[in-house]
């Protein structure tokens, strides 16, 4: 950046500190994940929590003072092992996020500055498109034998494809967009354009995409795990406690309902995030709601003064 | 108002819905018993396949020349009589008469012929004791059996066992199977198959031109003419929902149910919830691959380290089923003695575990113990075995992988140190598969290798056990791998099941419906 | 006698009163009268005339009273509403495009409204529809009534959603700057439209505008709107030749007035050195998966010495933008020859057209979307500099980016303000800043005051004349305006389908017109004038009235 | 319009190369063998190698795709190792519950999300519509299987209403053959139902903001008759995109429901054939799923058609 002089106000830049600081549901939905997130990293260790183990005589303890959210199956300590699970589920799902959306994007991209590469790479998606996702997943994980890399890579194979078509179909219009041509009329180069031009535009339909992919990542580990190709045991993930309270869902509700909670609670903050970050880079939605402020509650529409419908 | 319309036709179909769910639960068919199984075997071939259940299952369809009763005594079967030569070489079987396969051919001695030589050459038992023996047919109902060797348990290996039993098939049937297993099922016993929905369920019928064992029923000898006409076995690979399915009513009987949900059935005074015996559970160890286990005191130190009460407790949860043994065979093959060192050995010493451990030169290099999913009491017996061996100061990964790469690492000789092994009963010592020299892991000790070449010989039962007891000897001296007990499989039925019996799995024609 | 509608102290406001879009207006419109209500954008003009049939945006708050037919519009039951809607009052939209639902027949949506208000027949409304059509002069009405709003061109869309007014006589039509989106000859034919439904059927007008040609052509009486109030309310022969409010008289001064500008002497001048040369230049764009290929432009041959402007005129469609973007590589020459600074653009790869490009500036139409968001003001005009590495130092690199500011006008703290947070007048400011940055020679204008206010266009257009005076580059502007045209170019070429009618000097052209459509497109533009205008149509009338289509 | 679905059908072709590719290298990278797996878990090392010399398995893999594809053109799917039923037949009669179970679901998602999704849009921000969102949002976030052992528990064993697994085939006995499919179309729909309603509520918001329905406004069209007539044929493209992916994916075979109410379906068919690496089963079946996604993407394409006139007349896909 070029001088001091010049640059001093950055609060008004779009999507900029202040705009997120009156977001609610984006700042909600951070402090759900974000408290998931830290607990999961600091209570084990604090509360010397062991998530491994066993004590077989002990096991589908319900809840208790000694071990707040139970034992499992294995008597191991539940609360331990929701813990760890977090971290390994949220793990998981930031990486297959990342990773799916960093290739997606430069697929997408790339595709979209050369027809015949277009053509390639869109038959290539199409096609990992067409087999169904958990059926990927469930091939690739048995390929590769089920470890967490295995998983991640299983996963972002099955997640980029739909983030680079997003993204293809995106940098198509934004190649059509003036301010690209203008940059095209400067003389600008093709690398710089995918660079400075396109990419922190396709930021925008990115940001909301990825936060589904991030709770889909979740949501599919646990289907992975109920048809065995999950995240591989006894390292513990959300997808296998349930797994593992399914069977004893009679004896031990409590297995499934604390690892549902924790997958719905996540669920709900990424999707609040979401609908945030939608509301940050929507220009459209963005007017309003930054000055109204919250709408009150009430069970039908909100009519203007004289009865009409807003 | 069109949305109005759309809640009204909403509110319409539910209506509409609404009786179906009350014409009550029709499941239970009179004269049908609906038997919920798990995922169905890949094959039905017992020549073939090692796996129980499919050996179990296809004994409604198939037979054999000789049957075991309630009290595991020879009995006849389709061999009506037989008898044996002095020096114990030459068997020369009667069939029975009149007795037709399932698709109107009648049984001859060339069927018997062609199925024993194809079991003889395909299967572990037929491999173990009739690889050199000569099947030959002779005029209408006589087969004779010439063995380069007496053995004492010819009759015993030719009768129904726990896996790969000798049954008869139609030589066509063979001929056109070629060295493929057989898909086409069609024997002699007590039900025939009309209709095979591949892995979804199976319609047995009673078989009309039965022709029984006579005498009284017991174990899977005698007159085993079904009571009822129907019989389906449905293929329920979801343990959760057989339970459940018993629950309601869904099916008569479940077998193999989850061990968490066999308390719970009990508490409906609906159904009864029962075991037998399943298998051997052992942590063996890969001679095949150079590492800390070649070491004996290594193998002693998890021997006497571990705790095997909490083990079993994991995989089986329940003390009714499960058993500590240290010995070879299963608890209930009372032929074979337990006077041998201690059945229920569990030491637990982890002190002296870890000093023997240091003396073997173990220096924490990473060991991998391998195990399934698919098989919930082996994985979470090895759970439990992963922690333990790691408390004894063993560097152990657990490595768990689906059934089909589970066998195909298992055969890798570097891929693995530690398994958890489920091991089938057998009806000797010498076919046990952890003692089989040919099996991934297994230890190649000359002592071994004699004492099963001269089993091999024996003639005589005195002798086998003589020879029994020395293998227990070398067993627990030797520790080729690590003894944790045995397991049982959990099944229920309804009340309206009465008088089913239990031999190696349910023996379905006992049953009587109560109506 | 009261006419249809009375608007009193009308007030509209946002987010609870802190954005006042209208602020007390209030205004009467008498019986088959024509009522322009005038205005920039944001002026409160629309939001005045859509309260009339209670279209708000969401969250607004609405005081004062609307009588609409004798009935107080904003405190009527939902019912009676509806059925004022379209019996008493009906619209006419800007946009037709956007305003006819896609998916459904014109005629379906025609019998849509006679259904909302009691008419049951099928048969009776396609009846009724067909006739509306060809009341509007829709050709062929028994067919096209089947169309879909896509398969007309934007003058029939517009005819469409007035028959849709019309349909049920109402006794007032709001039209709501109904030409704006389309070109000046289709523009003329409409305004008669208009003026014959108030004619024939005997409705009141509402018209709302902004282009004050339109209002001296139709309004009888104007009201001028600024900032939500309206500041001066006359006839509209005496606003036109009196303006008492100060914003009337800005707004009266800067609109350019076709053949009023100061005559350019550089026609005759001796012209230097040739910085672009188009020789029977074709551009054909492929045709995508067996549709034909469509010529865009058809054998144009011209060229544009240094220091010259030369304004390029047509109508949408016209090819007049596709030739603007063939110069820089944006569309493909596919014929004839097209050389900037004596390079055939046809050859030029790589390094020479990245020189062709840098030596080249670039105005853009749209401000809003020229622009990339993410970008500052400051980074948006160094980006050129950046991308052509003139500037070694980032301390050179600012000093010219703030004398650009300087040179279009712009106070230097913009530069830390992103694209959207300007105004049009400053976005197209930091665009021609943009153009100038590597000091080019020649500068392609593409209709870049097209989307601004009069106001601001005036603004802009005179940075632009100085600007090139000063700094003397060529430049090919192009527009539909012809005053804007006429005001700032040395040379005018007229183009329509594609083809070059005919090509001279400003002064030749606008005065003497050879061809007839450049004649016609001299007389579609109304004159802020309504003597003018009225003296106008007369004569268009007595000669055109066979051929123009209308009746 | 002709050569149009023409186009698109011929398009299909390279996708289904790159995904017959993809699905054969996978499959013979996957560890394990159907020899091992017929065999069972004592089988010893040189039976395994007898039995896949037997089955060809130990060819190299260009002779192994070549002899299958080559089958494929033909028409010939193959046959699976483990039964001697023709990969076809397996494909057709498994496909029949998943297709029944598809249609139902679908069908009852439909009927609870159309009208859900449109009044959430109507009254955007009310109660009502965060109700809506927070049902949605726990259908959408709700482990399956979690939702499918509720519905069991509640509704068979403790209600004793309906069996708890199983299939029936409806067109033998219609009303027994329904009762099986409730329970897994409930479980089913209820996902698919709060998918589509966020789908209809976005679009119809979207299209809540036209011009063209402020102009029907005008002409005192009623508010309702806007709402369904105008916004939801309007909203029309996303949702059924929406609808176009959501059937596919039930057509692909729910496998997780399938697996837990015991469905004899097309999912289950090709799990079992992962599991027991059931090559032509395995191939024959992704390569039919395949036919079918792409099938209906051409479908939906039609249906646009239906819809929208613009993509009908111009003869040109929406983007």
């Amino acid at each position: 950046m070029a001088t001091s002089e010049i640059h001093t106000a950055e609060a008004s830049r779009p999507g900029g500190v202040r705009s997120i600081l009156k977001n609610r549901r984006l700042l909600i939905g951070v402090g759900m994940i974000g408290s998931i997130a830290l607990a999961a990293a600091i209570l084990p260790s604090f509360l010397g929590l062991d998530p491994l183990a066993v004590d077989p005589l002990n096991r589908l303890k319900a809840p208790s003072p000694l071990h707040l959210f139970g034992t499992d199956n294995l008597g191991r300590d539940l609360a331990a092992r929701m813990l760890a699970g977090a971290s390994t589920s949220l793990h998981l799902a930031a990486g297959v996020t990342f990773f799916s959306a960093a290739i997606g994007v430069a697929v997408g991209i790339l595709a979209s500055f050369s027809r015949p590469l277009d053509h390639i790479l869109m038959r290539v998606c199409d096609g990992l498109m067409a087999i169904p996702a958990l059926l990927l997943a469930l091939a690739l994980a048995a390929t590769f034998g089920p470890n967490f890399s295995n998983l991640l890579i299983a996963l972002t194979i099955v997640f980029a494809p739909g983030i680079a078509r997003l993204v293809r179909g995106r940098a198509l219009a934004l190649r059509s967009e003036t301010f690209v041509e203008a940059a095209v009329a400067m003389g600008t180069s093709n690398l710089r354009i995918m660079v400075r031009h396109i990419f922190p535009n396709v930021l925008s339909v990115l940001a909301v995409q990825v936060t589904f992919i991030f709770a889909e990542a979740i949501v599919s580990e646990a289907a992975l795990s109920f048809l065995g190709a999950g995240v591989p045991p006894p390292a513990p993930s959300w997808g296998n406690i349930l797994y593992d309270g399914k069977t004893v869902i009679a004896k031990a509700p409590y297995m499934v309902v604390f690892a549902s909670a924790a997958i719905v609670v996540t669920v709900i903050g990424l999707t609040l995030i979401s609908d945030g970050l939608r509301d940050l880079v929507d220009p459209r939605t963005r007017a309003f709601a930054v000055e109204t402020g919250r709408p009150r509650f009430r069970f039908f529409k909100r009519r203007a003064k004289n009865g009409e419908p807003i | 108002m069109f949305y109005r319309k759309h809640l009204r036709c909403a509110a319409l179909t539910a209506a509409l819905l609404m009786p179906l769910t009350f014409i009550g639960n029709a499941a239970a068919e009179d004269g049908t018993l609906v038997v919920a199984y798990g995922a169905q075997p890949p094959s039905f071939d017992p020549h073939v396949t090692t796996l129980s259940q499919a050996n179990t299952i296809a004994r409604n369809i198939f037979e054999t020349l000789v049957t075991l009763d309630a009290d595991l005594n020879i009995q006849p079967g389709l061999a009506q009589s037989w008898v044996v030569s002095e020096d114990g070489r030459k068997y020369r079987f009667t069939l029975r008469h009149g007795v037709k396969f399932h698709d109107g051919q009648p049984l001859t001695p060339n069927d018997v012929v062609a199925s024993l030589q194809r079991w003889g050459s395909s299967s572990l038992p037929g491999k173990n004791l009739f690889h050199e023996a000569k099947w030959s047919a002779e005029g209408s109902d006589i087969v004779t059996l010439d063995l380069p060797s007496p053995r004492f348990d010819v009759l015993v290996s030719l009768a129904p066992g726990i896996t790969q039993s000798a049954v008869i098939m139609p030589a066509s049937v063979i001929a056109a199977a070629g060295e493929k297993p057989v898909t086409q099922l069609i024997g002699t016993g007590p039900f025939r198959l009309i209709d095979w929905q591949a892995d979804r369920m199976m319609e047995l019928e009673r078989y009309n031109d039965y022709t029984s064992f006579g005498g009284k029923q017991s174990g899977t000898a005698g007159d085993r003419t079904p009571t009822y006409s129907n019989l389906r076995i449905e293929f329920v690979k979801d343990e959760a929902t057989r339970s459940l399915g018993l629950s309601t009513g869904e099916y008569d009987i479940a077998n193999q149910l989850p061990f968490d949900s066999a308390a719970e059935l009990q508490k409906d005074d609906t159904l009864r919830v029962d075991s037998y015996p399943g298998g051997m559970t052992n942590l063996g160890f890969n001679y095949n691959k150079p590492g800390v286990f070649e070491k004996k005191e290594a193998r002693q130190a998890v021997d006497i380290g571990i705790e095997r009460q909490a083990i079993l407790t994991a995989a089986a949860v329940d003390p009714r089923f499960f058993r500590l043994n240290n010995h070879l065979m299963m608890r209930y093959q009372k032929q074979w003695p337990t006077d041998v060192g201690e059945t229920e050995f569990n030491p637990n010493d982890t002190e002296a575990a870890k000093k023997l451990l240091q003396a073997s030169g173990y220096k924490g290099q990473p060991l991998v113990l391998i195990t399934t999913r698919d098989y919930a009491d082996m994985y979470n017996a090895a759970i439990v075995l992963q922690q333990q061996l790691q408390g004894l100061g063993l560097n152990v990964k657990l490595e768990s992988y689906d059934w089909s790469t589970y066998v195909k690492t298992r055969a890798d000789k570097n891929a693995w140190d530690l398994v958890v092994n489920g091991g089938s009963p057998k009806p000797d010592p010498t076919q046990l598969i952890f003692l089989k020299r040919d099996f991934p892991g297994v230890p190649h000790d000359a002592a071994l290798e004699d004492m099963v070449a001269k089993f091999q010989h024996a003639d005589t039962i005195a002798k086998a056990l003589d020879l029994y007891r020395q293998l227990e000897t070398w067993n627990q001296n030797y520790v080729p791998s690590v003894r944790i007990g045995e397991t049982d499989y959990v099944f229920g039925m309804s009340k309206r099941v009465e008088g089913l019996q239990v031999q190696d799995d349910l023996i379905l024609w006992t049953v009587h419906l109560k109506d | 006698m009261t006419g249809p509608l009375t608007i009193e102290n009308l007030s509209v406001s946002f987010a609870g009163g802190a954005i006042e879009a209208v602020r007390g207006v209030s205004f009467e419109l008498r019986k088959g009268e024509i009522l322009a209500l005038v205005g920039e954008s944001g002026s409160g003009k629309s939001l005045t005339a859509r309260s009339i049939i209670k279209l708000f945006p969401e969250g607004a708050t609405v005081d004062g009273r609307i009588v609409l037919t004798g009935e107080d519009v904003l405190s009527v039951p939902q019912a009676d509403l509806e059925r004022l809607r379209g019996k008493s009052a009906a619209m006419v939209f800007q946009e037709p495009s956007i305003a006819l639902n896609p998916v459904f027949t014109i005629g379906w949506q025609i019998a849509e409204g006679l259904r909302a208000h009691g008419m049951h027949d099928r048969g009776a409304c396609r009846a009724r529809a067909i006739e509306l059509l060809r009341d509007v002069g829709i050709p062929d009405p028994e067919t096209r009534v089947d169309y879909y709003p896509h398969q007309l061109s934007g003058g029939q869309k517009q005819r469409v959603v007035i028959a849709m007014a019309l349909a049920l006589r109402p006794a007032v039509i709001i039209a709501d700057e109904p030409t704006t989106a389309l070109d000046v000859t289709v523009q003329a034919g409409i305004l008669d439209l208009l003026r014959r439904c108030r004619d024939e059927l005997g409705s009141s007008i509402l018209i709302i505008t902004h282009n004050l040609g339109v209002v001296a052509d139709l309004a009888d009486r104007v009201a001028v709107m600024y900032q939500g109030r309206i500041v001066e309310e006359a006839a509209s022969d005496v606003l036109f030749a009196s303006p008492k409010a100060d914003y009337t008289r800005r707004l009266l001064a800067a609109v350019p007035r076709l053949g009023q500008s100061v005559a350019k002497d550089n026609g005759c001048r001796e012209r230097g050195r040739l910085v672009l040369e188009a020789d029977n230049l074709e551009i054909t764009y492929p045709g995508r998966w067996g549709h034909t290929a469509v010529p865009a432009v058809k054998g144009v041959s011209f060229d544009i010495a240094a220091g010259e402007v030369l304004g390029l005129v047509g109508e949408s469609g016209s090819g007049k933008s596709t030739i603007g973007r063939a110069v820089v590589g944006l569309s493909p020459v596919t014929g004839g020859a097209m050389r900037l600074f004596g390079e055939d653009l046809r050859r030029a790869r790589g390094k020479n057209l990245r020189e062709l490009r840098r030596r080249t500036g670039f105005v853009f139409q749209d401000p809003a979307s020229s622009f990339n968001r993410f970008m500052t003001v400051f980074d948006c005009i160094a980006e050129p500099l950046r991308v052509h590495r003139a500037f070694p130092s980032a301390d050179a690199l600012r000093r010219r980016v703030v004398e650009l500011l300087d040179q279009v006008h712009l106070p230097r703290e913009m530069a830390t303000r992103y694209p959207g947070e300007l105004s049009g007048g400053q976005r197209q400011r930091v665009g021609l800043a943009r153009a100038l940055a590597l000091n080019p020679a020649f500068i392609v204008a593409d209709e870049p005051t097209s989307a601004l206010d009069v106001s601001i266009q005036a603004k802009v257009l005179e940075i632009f004349t100085t600007l090139q005076k000063e700094l003397g580059f060529a430049a090919l502007f192009i527009s539909h305006d012809l005053a804007v045209v006429e005001e700032i170019s040395h040379r005018v070429g007229v183009l329509r389908h594609g083809e070059l009618q005919e090509l001279g000097s400003t002064r030749e052209v606008m005065t003497a017109p050879r061809h007839d459509y450049t004649r016609l497109l001299i007389n579609s533009v109304p004159v802020p004038d309504p003597v003018i205008q009225a003296e106008k149509r007369r004569s268009a009338i007595t000669s055109q009235s066979a051929d123009s289509g209308l009746v | 319009m002709l050569s149009y679905t023409l186009q698109r059908l011929g398009a299909l072709v390279p996708v289904l190369l790159v995904v017959s590719l993809v699905i054969f290298s996978l499959a013979l990278l996957a560890p394990g063998d159907p020899a091992r797996i017929i065999l069972g878990p004592e089988a010893l090392e040189v039976d395994v190698v007898k039995l896949q010399d037997i089955m060809g398995l130990n060819d190299p893999f260009w002779i192994r795709y070549l002899r299958w594809i080559s089958g494929v053109v033909q028409g010939d799917l193959g046959v699976s190792y483990f039964s001697n039923r023709s990969v076809a037949a397996a494909i057709q009669s498994h496909f029949i519950p998943t297709a029944q179970l598809a249609v139902l679901a679908i069908s009852y998602a439909l009927a609870i999300s159309i009208p859900l999704g449109t009044l959430a849009a109507r009254w955007r921000d009310s109660f009502f519509d965060h109700a809506i969102a927070g049902f949605t949002l726990i259908g959408l976030t709700f482990p399956s299987f979690v939702l499918s052992l509720i519905l069991v528990i509640a509704l068979s064993v403790w209600l004793h209403w309906l069996p708890v697994a199983g299939y029936r085939d409806p067109f033998g006995s219609p009303l027994v053959g329904l009762r099986y499919l409730i329970l897994p179309t409930l479980s089913l729909g209820t996902i698919y139902a709060s998918v589509l309603t966020r789908t209809v509520r976005a679009s119809v918001l979207d299209v809540l903001k036209s011009e063209y329905l402020d102009a029907a406004r005008s002409r005192g069209v009623k508010e309702n008759r806007l709402l369904f007539a105008h916004a939801l044929r309007n909203a029309g493209l996303p949702i059924i995109t929406m609808i176009g992916l959501s059937f596919a994916s039930l057509l692909a075979g729910a496998v997780v429901t399938e697996s837990i109410f015991n469905i004899p379906g097309i999912g289950s068919l090709l799990v079992t054939a992962i599991e027991r690496r059931d090559y032509p089963m395995l191939q024959g079946v992704v390569l039919f799923l395949t036919c079918i996604y792409l099938g209906l993407n051409v479908i939906v394409d039609l249906v646009y058609g239906l819809i929208d006139p613009r993509v009908r007349l111009s003869g040109k896909g929406v983007q």
